[in-house]
């Protein structure tokens, strides 16, 4: 037969042929209780560490002088850490947009990369949980925004947009955990009864809290999965909707926009897809599960992507036209400003790596083939960090006040944040990698055991 | 994908010696003994934070404080009688109440104790015009702007916040002085309000003469919705 | 013990009767009993090490003797008892713990006096304002005499007697001086020099002319870098006479300013700025009729030319043909000068002769003797003299050309004929001009002893240095423009003792121990001889601040003939492609003398917006031609030498020439000014003081960092600032006003005590940047430094935004809009707080509570007018300043905080209280703001928006007033006065 | 030895294994027939049926996670309403006192907390874990049921002898094993 209709039947395939429950179990399982640690993680884990270290360094030395150490000025008060903050919380949306929101559709490709994704969420909202509080002018102060009685008499102020932020994260936080250790648990329990070493018997013994499988394990599990996944689809568009309003609920020309809560959700998502791209075409290939993430999960994955951001160059288009239409004489500045000024080139970056680069994708083969798509993925992640970069800074630097009007400049502590920040992340996810397993058994043999009943598809 | 064959299949489960569960029976009380003390140590770390900053140790209320010269307002003031602004003479017109100079001991006790052992500090300071050294009672943070003649005018009495002075060897602190201690009044003046004459009084009793806090709080032009402002005391 | 407790009742005695504010104003009756000073001093004991140690504020107010600790000023959290409280030993009489009061003195400035009154707290001084009493403050203060306090608690000054630059003692520079007074005494003081800036102190001269009796042969020579030889010589060219002239704007219809810095450094320019104003705001008010009109001719922008109607820039020659022809015009000079004068003049001379009698003509230091004489030619032409100009007596004791005085004493030194050389407040070796080379002919004085509060270049190349008793700590006297004297008196003990000249000066006349109180009294007990009781009179004369009646009396100053003949010939046209150098004072450093105060370093220069640098200053045009950017380093040559120096283009600059500002580039300095800028001096020739022609400009590729606070100066959005011509206001008197929402969505709140507000008049504002240095020592502002402001992190509370409108290089006007916290009803910066560290209080103030805040500067980026400042750094503590210079009243920010104006809470909060304990509202005018206060021309009007008859409420009734960015609803209590402009029909706008 | 598994009844009992679901539930679906009630079902994954065979139905989760929303809803808007009304009125920027649109958002989010915590709680309640130790464990080739392997586990009934009953409905081969759990 032909090779397109070979790509056809592959592109149909969510599990490559001869799979079988039993040896998806005994494959994952034994890359984290078998196989001995592959050079590549060494190298990558080392890499990654180094980077934390940075991480350690900067916020040592922001805490010990301040915030001042920063690119930060007057009118331009936030600068990175605000931008890495939306960033970090933007990837995190792709682990839950996909274990949440596509379970709830019953998509059959989410399986496999459920666990990849979630995972990455999990160290992604660590990242952005942390930069608000060294953002902070005093950070030790920051539980300040906790309402606990004291003995100020004093309370929170609740109707801030900060606020509103700091509980979402919080939520997020605890929910994307939650929502991953629950998944975890029956894949927990595999491992304590396949470990052969003692350590790690008990290890995943412990993480497993004695769960036996029993139908009525299952029934409550399957009961809790789809209510925490039916929760945290709307949680993380409330996030992301309440981040834009961080911005939209200021009256600073080019934040002020009622735009931002949804514009917010669809820049998450395309990040989110992005990175979990980024972290599925090598994984697959390191960790050989070619066989169960297949072309179909990739093609998926790049096509959701596409959407997004077709999504997000349409609020681009918006931004853009907005200004001119209601014909407000300070949002035009800022806009004009961001098209031909200081900081016109991070405008059109963004542009471009956000909302043409991945146009590539409406073409097939380019969708196919791994080292462009990520690529394209690399692309969009670091697009999505220009913008928040340029929603911030951009913004800011053509306020209300002419008199006022200054630019930023980063310093190398903003960048040396920014690069730790990286570093942190990785981390974790390498750690992960060695101690977790990647894909999600019990969902897997379900999986099959449903193509079995139903007969291949 | 490695071939299906290397996973380990179980042989026939008959005659294949059992693999025991991880853990002992004992695990599970482990458990729950863990899970309890955490519970407990949770509820115990939120009570301490919720009562240590009513503890005497915290706000040091009651717990008199070592001075170069032993004075005691007891004496002075509950013994002689003698008026408070005697010696904190700008309490009525200044933010602050005024510590007595040296000097101000001296008028009497030039007469009087002249070579009592423990005065000798006070002699000595007034020789050698070197202050004397008290240990502060009642201490503010830099942030807060604390005025004792708008108190004292509006009727607010000394006993009120510094408690019973006249009945203290060494002096003590008479109350908190926190935040919310301060906002207590200020929301709520009328209770701790009294008529000006018995500002300085140190053991007033309403009688039925008296007149009520609210009238007091109208008489003194006092809006307690105004007091609560953060620019009241924060500049 | 009992005499003391006597003593005491003595003062008390004396002082009954005697009412609040006024009784300490007098010091001095109390002085006058030393066991009295004993006592007063005796309280601060080593205080002089506390210095420098860096101790804590607390820690110092316990060692000041601050039973004011009490005051909830220091303090500490739970825990953290283990304080000290530290009373008095004997309480100074009549001292209250925690009550300020306010002391009368003078603070000199260029030798002339400002008025001022020093807020005391515990006998300390914390801060300077102005003395409403006195003619040259009438309650105003320039951002200099201000930072009076800084410099009395600068660490930086010289605490010890130095010998050839090492510490040495008080004693050996005694013998040192008292040896040499045998030999002098025999030549009749031939070899005695005295070296002095510009004196106007009665008794100084007083001493002087006491030693000239003994020494017959000494000479006094005196140096005012930034002195006004030239309106000297100028009088001497009209008059024969040298006279003062003093300005009645507030009589001047039509004004004709060259180059004239009567609104920027004159003596008496805050009196000025206050006459000049009121008739500005008259149109506004509802009389149109009195508004003045300024018109402008200057080479380097000066802050009346931003005020001119009509302003026209050229170069220093063109100006002199200019005023040549005017003369012509006026018939104050031959017809043959009409030649080659601009189109406009004729228009401006009908002007002015159309006012005759209300017609001004003011002429600035820089501009050369011909000028001056023929500005007195022309103001007699329009019948000035009398009406808006008196001539007084020179208020300068013994007044010489500096110049000549200088070049004579450099002369002396260099032949040898100089062996004792007294230098008294002085810092020739900086300040001199170049080509005299007084360091090296220094060397060849024997004994030289210089007086001064700082050890300075000239210090270190003396025999001996004296640390000078500053100003505040110490007695003498001085007169104001207007020749009215004023008695310094002592504020407080010398910190780091320290010698005032008249002291030193009796060491010559033979005094072993001289008493400065005794010297300055004694002159006036000599004065007050048959004027009533001395004593009484001395009193008052310290408790008002002045000596009642002691202004110079007018006279009658009647023109030589034939002026035109006399006057040196009209300098060489300096056009066509070279360039001319202008030698100008930086408006704050002015000679250099105030280098080490950060205040004054960081307070931004007015137009250019510059801290921490000066630049070579060029019009864009010229710049263009040169190739020049802003920041570009250029070499300067000239046959004078050469000058590296950073350039900045200023808009409305004179083309073919660049304006060197000098006072920068002190190499032996304190901390803070030590290497900032250029040394413009090193060009200065005294023949050529204020301009060097045939210089020229070589890029040289490298660039300076120039620290500026503004980056965007011309007008986008007409909105912010609000401006019309007179006859335009006319026809639509409500230009000003727009439309603007009236529903908000929210239930309006009730103010029902008071709605403070303030009201801005651009109509008024001269651009002086008094109220932003006020503003920094009322509200304990830091000073960041150059760097933090190259990263625009400045934390002045008010700032001063200058705008220009028409085409950069050569704008039409010049505005400036003072800035700070509007305290909107609706406040952006509140509602996104999330700790609630900013809210509102009952009388509808934007309060900031700076312990609450945890520095999310979201409220910064919330606030339309960016009017709030972030502690990016510990920058308080990173100050380099005294702890007791701070003002107890205001909290010290930390790091990470946010700040913003505060519409002085603390005054309004100290007001309220004083008012509820007599249960009374509190009175219109009885809370000012530092920034109203310290405004020479009443441009800032703060009080009760509830209160109709209010001075705010009035002045908001005008049509003029508008508020700011209000289309967003923010609803803000500070509202500004647009400005008017009252230009000449005849002339076409420029 | 008593098998007691996670359902709670302490019974001698036995256990069949089964490699293939469809068998497990085609055995399952005899057993009940049979009459045999105490059964519990044990596998690496949920098979569709089970529980309508054993006759299951869960309620209560479902009903402690509505409640625990409306706590959410109520207590997230007091809270806030108590810190800006009651607590501490401050005028903040001219704004109401009780500005609830401003209050939604935490309000959903706080609810959205108070789910999931109580709802992982609950979940570990009527699952009784964490349970590290439950004698299930011990059986023989249990550890296959969180891989490869369905478990019936048959509670011995007091006074039958249902050995060759078993052995008739469950008959060895095709992948079914019957594991007598001695007592």
């Amino acid at each position: 037969m032909s090779a397109s209709t070979e790509t056809e039947q592959e592109l149909a395939r969510v599990v490559e042929p001869g799979v079988t429950a039993l040896a998806v179990t005994a494959h994952v399982s034994g890359l984290v209780l078998e196989r001995r640690t592959p050079l590549w993680w060494w190298v990558g884990f080392g890499l990654a560490f180094g980077l934390f270290v940075l991480f350690l360094a900067a916020v040592g030395w922001l805490f010990i002088r301040g915030v001042g150490i920063w690119g930060i000025d007057w009118p331009i008060a936030w600068g990175f850490a605000i931008g890495n903050y939306v960033w970090w919380v933007g990837m995190a949306s792709g682990g839950t947009l996909i274990s949440a929101l596509f379970f709830l559709t019953r998509s059959d490709w989410r399986s496999a990369t459920s666990r990849i994704a979630e995972t990455m969420t999990v160290f992604c909202v660590a990242c952005a949980g942390i930069m608000p509080v060294i953002h902070l002018g005093r950070w030790w102060y920051f539980y300040w925004l906790f309402p606990y009685p004291n003995t100020m008499a004093l309370w929170p102020q609740f109707r801030s947009p900060l606020h509103w932020d700091f509980v979402a994260i919080l939520v997020y936080v605890a929910g994307s955990l939650l929502f991953w250790y629950v998944g975890l648990l029956p894949d927990f329990a595999t491992l304590r009864d396949r470990a052969r070493r003692r350590w790690q018997r008990i290890f995943y013994g412990l993480l497993a809290l004695g769960w036996q499988g029993s139908s009525q394990h299952w029934r409550q599990f399957r009961m809790l999965y789809g209510l925490f996944a039916a929760l945290m689809a709307p949680l993380v568009c409330s996030i992301h909707s309440i981040v834009g309003l961080d911005f939209a609920g200021g009256l600073t020309p080019g934040w002020h926009e009622t735009q931002f809560p949804p514009y917010f959700v669809f820049g998450a998502a395309l990040s989110g897809f992005a990175v979990v791209l980024m972290l599925v075409i090598p994984l697959r290939r390191a960790l050989e599960l070619t066989g169960v993430i297949t072309l179909r999960h990739i093609d998926v994955l790049a096509r959701l992507m596409l959407t997004a951001s077709l999504l997000l160059s349409y609020c681009y288009l918006i931004e853009v036209f907005m200004p001119f239409y209601r014909g407000e004489e300070r949002e035009i500045t800022v806009m004009t400003s961001l098209l031909t000024g200081y900081y016109a080139p991070w405008y059109w970056a963004k542009i471009v790596l956000n909302g043409l680069v991945p146009q590539l994708l409406w073409i097939r083969p380019l969708r196919l083939n791994r080292p462009l798509l990520f690529l394209v993925a690399l692309c969009v992640v670091i697009g999505m960090w220009i913008e928040r970069y340029v929603i911030v800074v951009g913004s800011l630097h053509r306020n209300h006040s002419e008199s006022s009007w200054f630019v930023f400049v980063p310093t190398v502590w903003d960048w040396a944040t920014l690069a730790g920040s990286v570093g942190l992340f990785l981390t974790g996810f390498f750690l992960a990698l060695r101690f977790i397993p990647m894909v999600s058994m019990f969902e897997l043999r379900d999986l099959l055991h449903k193509k079995q009943a139903g007969g291949g598809r | 994908m490695p071939p299906p064959n290397n996973a380990r299949r179980a042989g026939g489960v008959t005659g294949v010696p059992a693999v025991p569960g991880v853990f002992s029976p004992t695990a599970n009380i482990l458990t729950k003994l863990v899970l309890y003390t955490l519970l407990a140590a949770l509820i115990t770390l939120a009570g301490g934070a919720w009562f240590f900053p009513n503890t005497t140790y915290a706000t040091r209320v009651g717990i008199a404080q070592p001075q170069p010269v032993p004075f005691s307002h007891e004496h002075h003031v509950g013994g002689l009688g003698l008026d408070c602004r005697y010696c904190h003479t700008s309490v009525e017109v200044s933010a602050t109440a005024g510590l007595p100079p040296t000097h101000t001991c001296m008028t009497c006790h030039s007469q009087i104790w002249t070579n009592a052992e423990l005065l000798a500090p006070v002699r000595q300071s007034l020789a050698t015009g070197t202050p004397i050294r008290w240990n502060r009672v009642n201490a503010l943070p830099d942030y807060v702007f604390f005025n004792h003649s708008i108190h004292v005018a509006k009727g607010v009495a000394c006993t009120t916040c510094h408690g019973p002075v006249d009945a203290m060897p060494l002096t003590w602190k008479g109350a908190s002085l926190r935040m919310s201690w301060c906002l207590d009044c200020h929301r709520d003046p009328a209770p701790n309000l009294r008529p000006k004459e018995a500002v300085f009084d140190m053991d007033w009793k309403p009688t039925a003469a008296t007149p009520s806090g609210e009238q007091l709080m109208a008489s003194y032009h006092i809006h307690p919705e105004t007091l609560s402002d953060c620019s009241v005391c924060h500049r | 013990m009992t005499a003391r407790k006597e003593l005491a009742e003595r003062i008390e005695g004396k002082l009954a009767g005697r009412s609040g504010r006024s009784l300490w104003r007098s010091l001095d009756e109390l002085a006058r009993e030393p066991a009295v000073l004993e006592m007063l001093h005796a309280e601060f004991p080593g205080l002089p090490d506390l210095a420098e140690a860096r101790v804590g504020r607390r820690r110092l107010l316990e060692l000041m003797g601050a039973s004011f600790a009490l005051a909830g000023l220091t303090g500490c959290g739970p825990g953290e008892a283990a304080e000290e409280a530290t009373p008095y030993v004997t309480m100074p009489p009549g001292l209250v713990p925690g009550v300020a009061r306010h002391v009368a003195t003078a603070v000199s400035r260029g030798g002339y006096a400002d008025g001022v009154l020093v807020v005391q707290q515990m006998g300390r001084p914390v801060q300077l304002e102005g003395n409403p009493d006195h003619p040259a403050s009438l309650g105003a203060l320039d951002p200099i005499i201000q930072a009076g306090i800084l410099d009395l608690y600068d660490p930086d000054r010289s605490r010890t007697v130095l010998k050839a630059g090492r510490a040495a003692s008080t004693n050996g520079m005694l013998k040192a001086l008292v040896d040499r007074l045998p030999a002098l005494a025999a030549d009749g003081g031939g070899g005695l020099r005295l070296l002095t800036g510009t004196v106007t102190s009665p008794t100084l001269a007083r001493q002087v002319a006491a030693l000239k009796r003994r020494f017959p042969a000494m000479q006094w020579h005196r140096w005012e870098a930034d002195g006004r030889d030239a309106l000297r010589a100028g009088a001497l060219l009209a008059f024969g006479r040298p006279v003062d002239t003093v300005l009645h704007l507030d009589r001047a219809k039509t004004i004709l300013a060259i180059e004239s810095d009567f609104l920027d450094g004159a003596p008496g320019h805050l009196h000025y700025a206050r006459d000049f104003a009121r008739r500005r705001r008259a149109a506004g008010e509802g009389r149109p009729e009195e508004m003045s009109r300024l018109y402008a001719i200057e080479s380097s922008p000066t802050l009346a030319g931003a005020r001119a109607d009509h302003r026209f820039a050229a170069r220093p020659d063109e100006i002199e043909a200019t005023v040549r022809a005017l003369a012509a015009e006026l018939g104050a000079g031959p017809a043959a000068w009409r030649q080659d004068a601009p189109g406009w003049l004729a228009a401006v001379a009908r002007d002015l002769s159309a006012s005759r009698g209300a017609a001004l003509v003011h002429a600035g230091p820089a501009q050369p003797p011909a000028v001056h004489a023929l500005v007195h030619a022309i103001n007699d032409a329009l019948g000035a003299p009398g009406r808006t100009v008196t001539y007084i007596e020179p208020v300068e004791a013994d007044p010489v050309d500096h110049g000549d005085s200088l070049k004579g004493l450099v002369d002396d030194m260099a032949a040898g004929r100089v062996d004792t050389l007294l230098i008294l407040g002085a810092n020739p070796v900086f300040t001199a001009p170049a080509d005299l080379d007084f360091a090296r002919a220094l060397a060849k004085v024997p004994l030289s002893v210089h007086l001064g509060t700082a050890p300075d270049e000239t210090a270190m190349l003396c025999t001996w240095h004296v640390p000078e008793a500053h100003e505040l700590e110490r007695w003498s006297d001085l007169r104001a423009f207007d020749g009215t004297v004023t008695i310094q008196q002592p504020q407080t003990r010398p910190l780091w003792g320290g010698w005032s000249p008249h002291e030193l000066l009796a060491v010559l006349d033979g005094e072993t121990r001289p008493d400065g109180h005794a010297i300055v009294r004694a002159t006036w007990m000599e004065r007050f001889q048959g004027k009533g009781d001395a004593d009484r009179l001395w009193d008052d004369a310290l408790r008002l601040g002045i000596v009642p009646d002691s202004a110079a009396a007018p006279l009658s100053a009647s023109l030589l003939p034939a002026l035109s003949d006399r006057l040196p010939p009209p300098p060489a046209s300096t056009g066509g492609g070279t360039l001319t150098a202008l030698f100008r004072p930086d408006p704050w450093l002015r000679d250099g003398r105030y280098a080490n105060l950060g205040w004054l370093q960081e307070l931004p220069r007015p137009f250019t917006t510059l801290t921490w640098d000066n630049a070579l200053l060029i019009a864009p045009a010229t710049a263009e031609r040169l190739g020049l950017k802003n920041e570009d380093v250029v070499e300067l040559r000239s046959a004078a030498g050469t000058l590296r120096a950073p350039v900045w283009r200023l808009a409305g600059h004179a083309p073919d020439c660049v304006t060197l500002p000098f006072g920068f580039g002190r190499k032996v300095v304190g901390r803070v000014g030590h290497d900032v800028g250029f040394d413009a001096f090193r060009l200065r020739r005294l023949d050529q003081l204020w301009q060097l022609p045939g210089v020229e400009l070589r890029k040289t590729g490298e660039t300076h960092r120039l620290a500026a606070t503004q980056h965007h100066q011309m007008i986008d959005s007409p909105d912010v600032v609000r401006h019309a011509t007179l006859d335009a206001f006319r026809r639509d008197p409500g230009f000003a006003k727009r439309k603007e929402p009236e529903h908000s969505l929210y239930p309006p709140y009730e103010y029902p005590r008071n709605a403070w507000g303030m009201a801005i008049s651009l109509d008024a504002c001269i651009g002086c940047n008094a109220c932003t240095a006020a503003c920094q020592g009322e509200n304990n502002i830091a000073v960041v430094g150059k760097e933090e402001v190259l990263r625009n992190r400045q934390m002045h509370w008010i700032r001063i935004d200058t705008w220009y409108e028409g085409e950069a290089a050569a704008p039409d006007q010049t505005l400036f809009q003072p800035m700070t916290c509007m305290h909107c009803e609706n406040a952006p910066c509140e509602v996104v707080c999330p700790v609630a560290a900013t809210m509102h209080d009952a009388d509808g103030l934007n309060v900031m509570v700076y312990n609450r805040c945890v520095g999310t500067r979201f409220c910064s980026n919330n606030c339309p007018y960016k009017v709030r400042r972030f502690n990016y750094f510990n920058y308080s503590a990173d100050d380099n300043r005294l702890p007791m210079s701070w003002n107890p009243d205001v909290s010290v920010r930390a790091r990470g905080v946010m700040e913003k104006c505060t519409y002085c809470v603390q005054r309004i909060r100290n007001a309220r209280i004083a008012a509820d304990r007599e249960n009374r509202p509190i009175r219109d005018g009885e809370v000012k703001t530092a920034c109203q206060q310290a405004c020479p021309a009443e441009a800032i009007v703060f009080g009760d928006l509830n209160d109709p008859d209010s001075a705010v409420s009035r002045r908001k009734a005008s049509p003029l007033d508008y508020g700011v960015l209000t289309d967003l609803n923010t609803r803000p209590r500070t509202t500004y006065q647009a400005r008017l402009r009252n230009p000449n029909p005849e002339i076409r706008e420029v | 030895m008593s098998v007691r598994p996670g359902t709670g009844h302490s019974l001698r009992g036995r256990l069949a294994a089964f490699d293939d679901p469809d068998a497990m539930l085609k055995a399952l679906r005899r057993l009940r027939q049979e009459g045999f009630s105490q059964l519990e079902v044990y596998g690496p994954h949920a098979v569709e049926g089970v529980d309508e065979l054993l006759g299951r139905r869960a309620r209560a989760l479902p009903l402690v996670v509505v409640a625990a929303g409306m706590l959410g809803v109520v207590g997230g808007f007091f809270l806030q309403y108590w810190g800006m009304v009651l607590g501490y009125p401050l005028n903040i920027g001219g704004r109401p006192l009780n500005s609830w649109p401003a209050f939604a958002p935490s309000t959903f989010e706080l609810a959205a907390l108070t789910i999931l915590l109580i709802g992982f709680l609950a979940f570990c309640r009527v699952c009784r874990l964490p349970r590290l130790y439950d004698p299930i464990f011990d059986a023989p080739g249990f550890e296959h049921a969180s891989q490869d392997r369905f478990l019936i586990w048959i509670a011995e009934r007091e006074g039958h002898d249902d050995h060759d009953l078993l052995r008739r409905l469950l008959p060895e081969g095709e992948g079914v094993r019957i594991d007598e759990v001695p007592a």
